[in-house]
């Protein structure tokens, strides 16, 4: 490396992390599935699929449908559970020698503060990521992330249980993502992710049925990128925490738009089904940037947007 | 690595709406097995945004090429007829689960609808050169004479073929499953190979159930990833009431006792 | 006409309409701009651009902007003010001889007020369509369309003043459009339009600075239209008024998807754009469905998804 | 009606990353004036979804032709090279207001900077075959000799051709604006005629109101329509500290005077 590469590197929620570039939860397995396809050792982190207490089945298939610019998924949580994850799936993405960030669900407070205590003294797990778009059994299938309040309540329980860092990431579904990441902040995240999915919905008007097998489904894609760099905007005006922006990034020029926009480190979603690849394509996209445009560190760039 | 570009040798039209694609790509027709697929990306922009998988129809390792057919029923598909020769896509594979083989001086029961018969063609293939010994009994339908696409190449792997047709513009009139029930009650199947529409599927996994053959079949779902990363092409497993299997991962070949098809989406 | 002519007529709201199609608010102009293009007489409604009490500049350039299957817009509420749309823009639009919605939007609810007196007495107005995905003034720039208190009483004054019927036109940045949708209709709404625009942004990341002058747009096109049918669905599952589904419509395929999910009538906002006798188009491909399917009046499709 | 279908009857590329155009499209080989310019539809997909304007750079009445010059600067335009002879375009035009011609016997300036030259080229062109006796002097500036793309097209429609670049590798060296500056205080040009990048109409603004010459530029914003019914492609107006104008309406074409150049984005 010579004296003029550009520093990659970048502190989030106390990791260091190589790069600011990780893999969006879901979308990148456990790891394995895509080592035959880039090296994944070059990952600034891994982000996994969710993980529940006890092994969850999924949703009914068609699961997945392509959309303009985007597709709508309907997974579920389909995982193997806790215990097994720890057991099978954590030993090799350990191996890849990047910090690993664990996405967990659950269907009640409880379920989370158990999968923290378990999770974040697992060895080999660097942070907890903490998917609340998920309906809250106890509040009438509320969904945890469009109520500031039952997100709060949620991330205060997992922040006094967990060893590790707390990640919490939002729901693009709401009228203010701010107040949603306010109320987050306060209860003690170390650092937030946004955006998940859109809630959409495609007919096969042929067949006169929705395409997906649960109906509705999350949109993710380029097609959703503009609202998620908007949510990321917004949210860095308000908010102290390390943002980790997500939403439709295909390539470098995608993820500087989240990280000028405030965004301190990015997730790679859709685009890995694309091109396994897209991870290392960004990081080196991010590098040539840098070069181009003479910016010594990439963490400099972060909410580096001019005359706004 | 499952992963390589190809060069698009020779583009014919196999049948209205069908083309058969052939390309150069030395890994894959080296390693490729009968009943995989490969993960293919129909445009280096957005549209469409995801790859989209195809079986191989044959591979001819010594001449570095594999052979595609595809269908063309929607965006993505439509775009081949765009593709001029020397075309270089971006494709993952051989991927997936192919068909295990039969045992020697066993007959097979090859049963093929429409564009499903890909897979097939690959089987016999290697059937045809395998010193297994093995008595290839093909059938295939379609609904009409036209759509019967590529059945010379068929044919011509087996050892006996039988053409049905819903129009009866060729062979037989009627579904190739009435064909098959009929053969099942003969009984000298040993075992039984299918792919096509899903309808076609849940009644050849039914036949073979009632006449106690064991039977592959070769699905499809659509998919994002293609290796086993997204969960996105589930269909349901038959090793509990809520399980599922990945079509790109554990199949597209199941055995017809895997799938729990009573819980397919008719 | 043959006797298997389906029929495409639908009610709404009291209006009789040739065909379920329209233009979408904004992506019309006044009817005339395009009417070298289509035969604008074809149209089941034409709904024109925002008209407020004065008239308005707009917003500062550049207003638009392509994304991925969409496009940003910031046009602001550029128009001349009622006095002048009465004037000058509604003699030529009559000439038309289809129903016209004027879409209405104002800062306070007074203005809302005025605009229904003027117009709904206006000759040759067949209905207002109400835009709330604007902030009011007198409640800290809060989005009248974000609250469902603010629009209840937003709607109910309409309502009173108005001798036209009031379709409102609900924003998408909200956490709950059902909310929305029910405070509507218990105000006295006749009917109901979605989606409006999703709150998007991009950035020129060579320049480092937002594409659009006023930093963030309304993301249409083909990349929300999942969103938008899923709006509908949800919408149609829960009020009984008569809703108008738009959001990315390039085709009848496209349309029929809001159909099926709810909708009795669509409008074609962007796609006018990209093709201007879009919406002559979606009719025309409408009477093919139904003749194809066998289905004699395209009123007999909405809602009609199966299976869910 | 402003709208046709045009054939690509042949495409050269004029520079490194600038294509020429030559389209059989008879209704606006016969209607278009000078300045006036054409919204094309790139692809039948989405991608790119909107139409893109180009300024008609010559027309040929009686062969049905127009011609376009294009350079590549991103997506839309980056799909022109993959386009063979024989593609067919959809397109909205003759669109906007051109240029409003000198009286007879006027001394024009046209200053063009890049690959602004095109509605230029139309422009000398119309004057060249006119009976107003204008005589043409023409300024033209790029970064580099390759960037002053159809140098001889202009030249050859003009009676007196001047080239400047930034690097010097042609004509003078330095910026077009700078050998403009020298022409307006020489004192004998009656008007002025310029399209190139943003900052070069605001400094050709700025020395035309110096020195009291009118001026008229054909400006570039982002466009939906083109045709003026979504208010996209508004510029900041002269009539009042909040107007605006359209640039596919009002314009393409504006007197210097109609522009608050104070407004304009930098
Ligand atoms: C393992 C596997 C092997 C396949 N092999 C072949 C093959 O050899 N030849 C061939 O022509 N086709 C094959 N298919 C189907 C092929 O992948 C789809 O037809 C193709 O993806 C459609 O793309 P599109 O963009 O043209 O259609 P779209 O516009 O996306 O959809 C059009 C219609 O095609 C069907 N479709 C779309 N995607 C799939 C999918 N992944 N699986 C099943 N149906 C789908 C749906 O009915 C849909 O409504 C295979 C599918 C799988 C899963
Ligand atoms: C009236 C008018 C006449 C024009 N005439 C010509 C011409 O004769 N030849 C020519 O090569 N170009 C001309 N342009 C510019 C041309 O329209 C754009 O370069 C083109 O739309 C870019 O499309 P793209 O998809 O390749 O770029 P995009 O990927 O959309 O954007 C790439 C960059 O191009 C620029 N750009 C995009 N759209 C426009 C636009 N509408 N106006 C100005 N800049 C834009 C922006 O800087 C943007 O960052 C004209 C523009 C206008 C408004
Ligand atoms: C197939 C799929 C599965 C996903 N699963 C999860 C998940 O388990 N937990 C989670 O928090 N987000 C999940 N997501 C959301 C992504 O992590 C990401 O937030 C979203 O897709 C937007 O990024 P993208 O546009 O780059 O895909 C999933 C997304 C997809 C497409
Ligand atoms: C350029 C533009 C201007 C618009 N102006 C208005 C408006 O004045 N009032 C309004 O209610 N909606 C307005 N809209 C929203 C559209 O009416 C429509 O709800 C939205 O664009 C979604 O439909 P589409 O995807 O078909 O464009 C505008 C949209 C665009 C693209
Ligand atoms: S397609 Fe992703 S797991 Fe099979
Ligand atoms: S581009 Fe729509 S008004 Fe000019």
């Amino acid at each position: 490396m010579s004296a003029m590469e550009p520093d990659l590197s970048v502190e989030l929620a106390g990791l260091k992390l190589a790069n600011p570039v990780m893999s969006a939860s879901g979308t990148f397995g456990y790891g394995t599935e895509y080592a035959p396809y880039l090296d994944c050792s070059r990952l600034g982190a891994i982000v996994t699929k969710a993980v529940t207490l006890e092994a969850r089945a999924g949703n009914p298939p068609p699961r997945v449908r392509e959309t303009p610019a985007g597709m709508l998924n309907s997974i579920g949580l389909q995982n193997p559970g806790v215990e097994a994850f720890i057991a099978e799936k954590l030993p090799p993405l350990r191996e890849f020698g990047v910090p690993i960030i664990v996405n967990i669900s659950g269907q009640r407070i409880e379920d989370f503060v158990r999968l923290a205590e378990r999770l974040s003294q697992a060895d080999g797990v660097s942070a907890l990521e903490v998917n609340i778009s998920c309906p809250n059994v106890e509040h009438e299938g509320m969904f945890f992330g469009t109520d500031p309040e039952l997100t709060a309540r949620l991330v205060a329980a997992i922040a006094e249980t967990s060893a590790a860092p707390v990640i919490v990431k939002l729901s693009p579904n709401v009228t203010d993502i701010v107040e949603m990441s306010v109320a987050a902040q306060q209860a003690g995240a170390d650092a937030l992710s946004l955006i998940n999915t859109l809630l959409g919905m495609s007919i096969d008007v042929e067949a006169r049925r929705p395409h997906l097998g649960n109906v509705t489904g999350g949109l993710s894609g380029p097609a959703i990128r503009p609202v998620a760099v908007r949510m990321v905007y917004e949210v860095a005006q308000e908010v102290d925490l390390p943002l980790i922006g997500m939403g439709g990034i295909m390539t470098a020029r995608d993820a500087l738009e989240f990280i000028l926009v405030g965004a301190t480190a990015v997730g790679v979603g859709t685009a890995n089904f694309v091109e396994p690849a897209s991870t290392v394509r960004v990081i080196d996209g991010l590098a040539e940037y840098c070069r181009r445009h003479g910016v010594p560190r990439v963490a400099d760039l972060v909410g580096a947007l001019e005359g706004t | 690595m499952p992963r390589a570009v190809a060069e698009l040798l020779h583009r014919e039209q196999a049948a209205p709406g069908h083309y058969l694609l052939q390309l150069r790509c030395p890994e894959i027709a080296a390693d490729a097995k009968p009943g995989q697929f490969v993960h293919l990306r129909l445009s280096e922009g957005l549209e469409p945004l995801l790859r989209r998988p195809f079986s191989i129809m044959r591979t001819e390792p010594r001449e570095e090429r594999i052979w595609l057919l595809v269908q063309v029923v929607g965006s993505g598909t439509g775009l081949i007829a765009t593709h001029d020769e020397g075309t270089v896509y971006d494709l993952l594979g051989p991927l997936g689960r192919g068909w295990r083989l039969p045992r020697a001086n066993e007959t097979a029961l090859l049963v093929a609808g429409g564009v499903g018969v890909a897979p097939l063609i690959f089987l016999a293939d290697a059937l045809s050169v395998s010193d297994l010994g093995v008595y290839v009994r093909s059938l295939f339908g379609a609904a009409t004479n036209e759509a019967l696409v590529c059945w010379t190449e068929f044919a011509g792997r087996c050892n006996e073929f039988t053409t049905a047709t819903e129009d009866g513009s060729a062979g037989e009139q009627g579904l190739v499953t009435e064909v098959l029930a009929r053969e099942l009650e003969r009984g000298d199947a040993d075992r039984v190979y299918a792919c096509g529409p899903p309808g076609m599927l849940v009644e050849v996994a039914r036949l073979c159930a009632e006449y106690d053959v064991p039977c592959q079949v070769s699905m499809e779902q659509w998919m994002a990833c293609g290796v086993g990363a997204c969960l996105g092409c589930a269909v349901p497993s038959a090793k509990g009431p809520q399980e599922y299997v990945r079509v790109c991962t554990e199949g597209p070949v199941f055995d017809t006792t895997e799938i729990a098809w009573d819980r397919m989406r008719p």
